[in-house]
């Protein structure tokens, strides 16, 4: 099966300067959203996070890579769902804000009323994910038509989903919807193998879910996952190609979900060999290897930025743990912005 | 000039296009062809690129609307039939109505619904849907049955910063006529007195209100003088008009065309029931459609749904207890 | 771009005589419907049907093609949608049941409690539609799981959508299941051009609906939909497909509703130059021209075959229109069918 | 052996599935994984092929589970979250509640929603949806509290003929045990009197009833014997035994954990306020979750839904009227 890329020329030539400093930019996020999910899976087994944890290991080549390279300040949106630390915070989530989130800190953008990944900050092109799988695809579509109506017409709005969550009427009709209004909308479909437990043989009948694209006349792009040079490249190209006018954007990526579905699922159900096959690669050391080889850094320089790395988490992490729980007693228990028209209690404050 | 209740909320429409360029309207065959019900026509033609077309995709026309929303527009999203927000379900009660108290970033969307059986309209194009999204938080739920108030809370509804569902009865679109769009109007979340009364109050919303006037004219003939209560809007309810009339009535009959189990009678009886107990002279009355589909066939849904004879007869009911 | 069937030979190679027969056949469904259609049209614009008229009009070979070739008898499914008079009738429902629902007759299937083309026999293969678009696709899915599960390995299901109902949720969650479980599902998409006043170009952004089937990893089909021998021939393979173990079949019929979407619409929208594509022509004509040219029937034979329609037409209507009208006091008012648990009101009889 | 409320949805699935070859088990994860809280686990062992994972794809398994019981099988379909049924709220609504009714044949599905708050659970999982169903035509709505009706009732809801919306909390998945499975049980639409008072009724279900039984071991010891009504079904409501209940008591208390809008609690008062007007010592009152989504933060949870010290507070208050 051949994909539409195959034979197009990348958009961007970057020069070799660029590349390396994308490369490790990137490798920089995906680094940052490790170290960071990794205190969070500590925190969880310590008993400190309520509720569920669900970690990104393996996608943050492809979720920094799309992220990465949307453009916050230009009024690009990035609607990432549960795998996406890497690339919400490539993007421009503040990590204090990832760990208010987890924590239930009141100063957090949900204020404890929300918790772990369902997170965002609308207004700043970081709409906040429902759980229910698929839903976000059209809210991104809306959010572009808005820009539309109002004359931007430079942005660029990403989504991401799993090979699950394609599966989901919403997926569909939001995937239709961009197509018909030629949206630049860049899906991002992280393809690792599983669904919760569910191994794509349930999810999917197609060869690849990159063929899909054709069926909404869009384009389609399946990549490794695992390799953060490919995933530069193709979102490079895809974000050129929407931001040009040329509609929705539909990029694959093979990988695999290195954790269970949440922390609280050991995925005994994952063949071991699945680790061995291309997919089933880790993108952290890839990248890290890739840098060392191409002497990017040294091996010096990535220790101490580990070290730094883990600085910050701990000092986001802390600081999120000495903010306020929310009090009950100050909860306006309303869910109204017309205050007057609300039948719930109103704040006392 | 006479003006029905649908060319209403097309003029409230068209002035809310006209005065905030933040407004569009999206929905299936709403452009050229004007709507379904013809609620948008001429518009497209009025308002370039503001009226739009959409797929068959309830659920990716409702999330796109919150989307653009968010990022400041006034979308209004036209459902074909109530019945099919059962598609756009997901959207509207877990994404709208949780999106300002979850984010603080409020969701002005206003989702009109052709509601409410008519002649053969058969289960399908006949829901009246106001009860289901009344439970939940985060959504306002308007009623309108009159001219007045279909413009008056059109224009209120897109105005609002909150998601609202705008449940427009059908039967009353061609039907119902005033002289003159009015120049004011009753705030959103008062009730009215439709009919000032003594004996029985009988509170309804839409359609219901008009059965419910047309019974009490009946029982006022047999010298019972009925006070109707329009609600106007299911959420929030205006329960102090309604407790200030059961003070003067003593008596309740709540009516609605919805489905018996749960809906807007049970919510109106119980709020009476535990804050004006005291004021009830008579076990308050409930009358609402039959728990069944909506039946297609006019000799039975003449039956299913309430009407001015079976009003005028719990009412008479009510009176003798 | 090209479709699998382009380069594979039919699965039926039928002789010259039941070729004949079949054509001859289905042509018979055709005029059924159409005449039937016309009768109700008639007694809509005389006041004498409450609620809407949806016609199928231009689409009759493409439905009864589907619909006849499928096995009543021996398990198989057909689910029609508002445009198949012709693929209902030609599967096996009875003229009067058709005649009866659009009278609301209490001794109809559906004892006017749903009416016009909300009508069923689903314990005969006849699933009842409800009006959301693409709510049946998986319910035909599950009539094809039961009957797995009871062994019974020959029998496929027909269910037809339109354009429009392609860009539902449902529906793609309904093909998607169908592929996943490699279910015998026949799709037929009658292609006409609008969904109500909608044109195609509002509704999808690929070249033909047909692109839709390698992304669910099914077989896809483009064909002429208003002419029969294609529709007979293509159908003819997608059911032997189907019943063979090949998994779901996706037929798109490229024709054009040759009426409002219901006949309260005059369709002005739909410009004149349209009934001058290919896809524009009347399937009944078509078909009766072919026989004639074929000397498969003779002019004289042909009206007397339009005669006896138009009698069995009017005999089935006065029927119906004879049968009594629904009591609402011999109601039961309840809508279980564990009657000690209904809230409702009880039988009286 | 301790049998969990968990161990009793899983046993008679099991149970079904022994004896009745049309049972079949359909959600995601369902199979290997034996589910997301491990209510079908050893299941797709002991019965091959019948426990089926589904893709994520709510309205085609809800939607193929129609089909399949149109055809005599009798699904039992798994929600991983009650709050993702809203996906298939149209083959629900629509699709199954009307089927009987409108063809005469029965579509006997039964779907599990793990319903309810817990801990950090947040807006999306942890809604109580009883309310919802029960409002449609044409759907049975079961809600054990108890580990002995888990089991009966979840036989009973594969065998029922209709479409059954089984109700299942999360909070008293693991917690809640019995020494042995029941022999026998009360039949579905019957209400239990979980615990026998006489000044003042407090009907609850699901969850709700343990904090409403845990209210009264508290106000029991400031001399207040609270009558505890466990509804066991939303949908049918049994009205006599509440009745019979507050005819003893004189007072009512309805406590609901879904929302406040006209969910169960309103059904019931405004029930007892028609049918038992005269029963009544004090006006009947309600308890709810707040008007607000379903808070993640423990502090905020805790405070949304009634809980026992807001119970018993309400029936102090009741009881001074
Ligand atoms: C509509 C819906 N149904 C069910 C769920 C429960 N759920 C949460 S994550 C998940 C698996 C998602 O799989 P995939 O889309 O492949 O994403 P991944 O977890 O692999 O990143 C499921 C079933 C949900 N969130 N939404
Ligand atoms: C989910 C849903 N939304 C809206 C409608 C209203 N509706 C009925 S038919 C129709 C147009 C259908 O178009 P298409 O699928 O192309 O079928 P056609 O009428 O052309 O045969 C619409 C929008 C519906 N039935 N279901
Ligand atoms: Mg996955
Ligand atoms: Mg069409």
């Amino acid at each position: 099966m051949s994909h539409p890329t195959s034979n197009v020329a990348p958009l961007s030539a970057d020069s070799p300067a660029s590349q390396r400093e994308r490369f490790v930019s990137a490798f920089g996020w995906m680094l940052l959203a490790r170290t960071f999910e990794d205190k969070i899976a500590a925190l969880y087994r310590a008993g400190k996070i309520v509720g569920g944890v669900y970690l990104g290991r393996g996608q943050e080549a492809f979720s920094a890579a799309l992220g990465m390279q949307l453009n916050q300040a230009q009024g690009d949106i990035f609607s990432g769902l549960i795998r996406d630390q890497a690339g919400r915070m490539a993007f421009g989530e503040l990590l204090i804000d990832s760990a208010r989130t987890y924590l239930g800190s009141v100063e957090g953008p949900m204020r404890g009323r929300d918790g772990n990944i369902h997170r965002g900050r609308p207004r700043q092109g970081m709409p906040a994910m429902i759980s229910h799988l698929g839903a976000m695809v059209s809210v991104v579509n809306g959010m572009l038509i808005a820009k539309r109506f109002r004359g931007e017409r430079d942005v660029v709005g990403g989504a991401t989903i799993g090979d699950g969550g394609t599966s989901t009427g919403a997926f569909h009709e939001g995937l239709n919807q961009a197509a018909i209004e030629k949206l630049p909308l860049v899906i991002a479909v992280a393809d690792n193998q599983f669904a919760y437990s569910t191994p794509t043989s349930q999810q999917y009948a197609c060869a690849d879910l990159a063929d899909r694209a054709i069926g909404y006349g869009i384009r389609g792009y399946s990549i490794d996952g695992t390799d953060l040079e490919t995933c530069l490249e193709t979102f490079s190209e895809a974000i050129a190609r929407a931001r040009s006018g040329e509609g929705p954007q539909l990029v694959v990526g093979k990988l695999l979900r290195l954790a269970g579905h949440g922390e609280h699922d050991d995925a005994r159900y994952i063949p071991a060999d699945m680790r061995e096959k291309p997919y089933g690669a880790d993108c952290v050391p890839m990248a890290q290897h890739r840098i060392l080889e191409e002497n990017w850094m040294s091996e010096d320089e990535i220790e101490e930025q580990v070290r730094i790395t883990q600085d910050r988490v701990e000092e986001a992490v802390a600081k999120a743990q000495s903010e306020p729980d929310p009090n009950p007693f100050r909860e306006s228990w309303h869910a109204l912005a017309t205050k007057h028209l609300a039948e719930g209690t109103i704040a006392m404050d | 000039m006479a003006i029905t209740y649908l060319d209403a909320i097309r003029e409230a429409q068209a002035r809310a296009l006209e005065e905030d360029e933040s407004v569009y309207i999206y929905g299936q065959d709403v452009a050229g062809f004007g709507g379904a019900f013809k609620a948008t026509k001429g518009l497209a033609e009025r308002f370039p690129g503001r009226v739009i077309d959409a797929p068959i995709s309830e659920d990716a026309i409702v999330g796109s609307a919150i989307g653009a929303a968010i990022e400041g527009m006034r979308p209004i999203v036209e459902m074909q039939f109530a019945d099919f927000s059962s598609i756009a379900f997901n959207q509207i009660v877990n994404q709208a109505a949780t999106h300002f108290w979850r984010t603080g970033v409020s969701c002005p969307i206003t989702i009109r619904l052709p509601s409410g059986g008519t002649e053969g309209s058969g289960p399908f194009h006949s829901q009246s849907l106001e009860s289901i999204y009344a439970h939940y938080p985060g959504l306002i739920v308007m009623t309108p049955a009159t001219v007045e108030d279909a413009y008056g809370m059109m224009l209120e509804a897109i105005r609002i910063d909150d998601p609202v569902i705008f449940c427009e009865h059908k039967l009353l679109y061609y039907h119902l006529k005033a002289d003159a769009l009015p120049k004011t109007i009753l705030p959103v979340g008062k009730a009215r007195i439709a009919r000032a009364g003594r004996h029985a109050t009988v509170v309804a919303c839409s359609a219901m209100v008009h059965e419910a006037l047309r019974a009490a004219r009946e029982l006022a003939e047999e010298g019972w003088e009925i006070e109707v209560v329009d609600l106007r809007s299911v959420k929030p309810i205006d329960t102090d008009t309604i407790l200030a009339s059961v003070a003067r009535t003593g008596r309740l009959l709540a009516v609605g065309e919805g489905f018996p189990w749960g809906g807007m009678t049970s919510e109106i009886v119980s709020r009476v029931a535990a804050e004006g107990f005291h004021l009830l002279d008579a076990p308050p009355q409930r009358l609402n459609s039959k728990d069944t589909p909506i039946p297609y066939h006019p000799n039975l849904w003449r039956a299913h749904r309430p009407t001015w004879q079976s009003i005028s007869a719990a009412a008479r009911n009510l009176i003798r207890l």
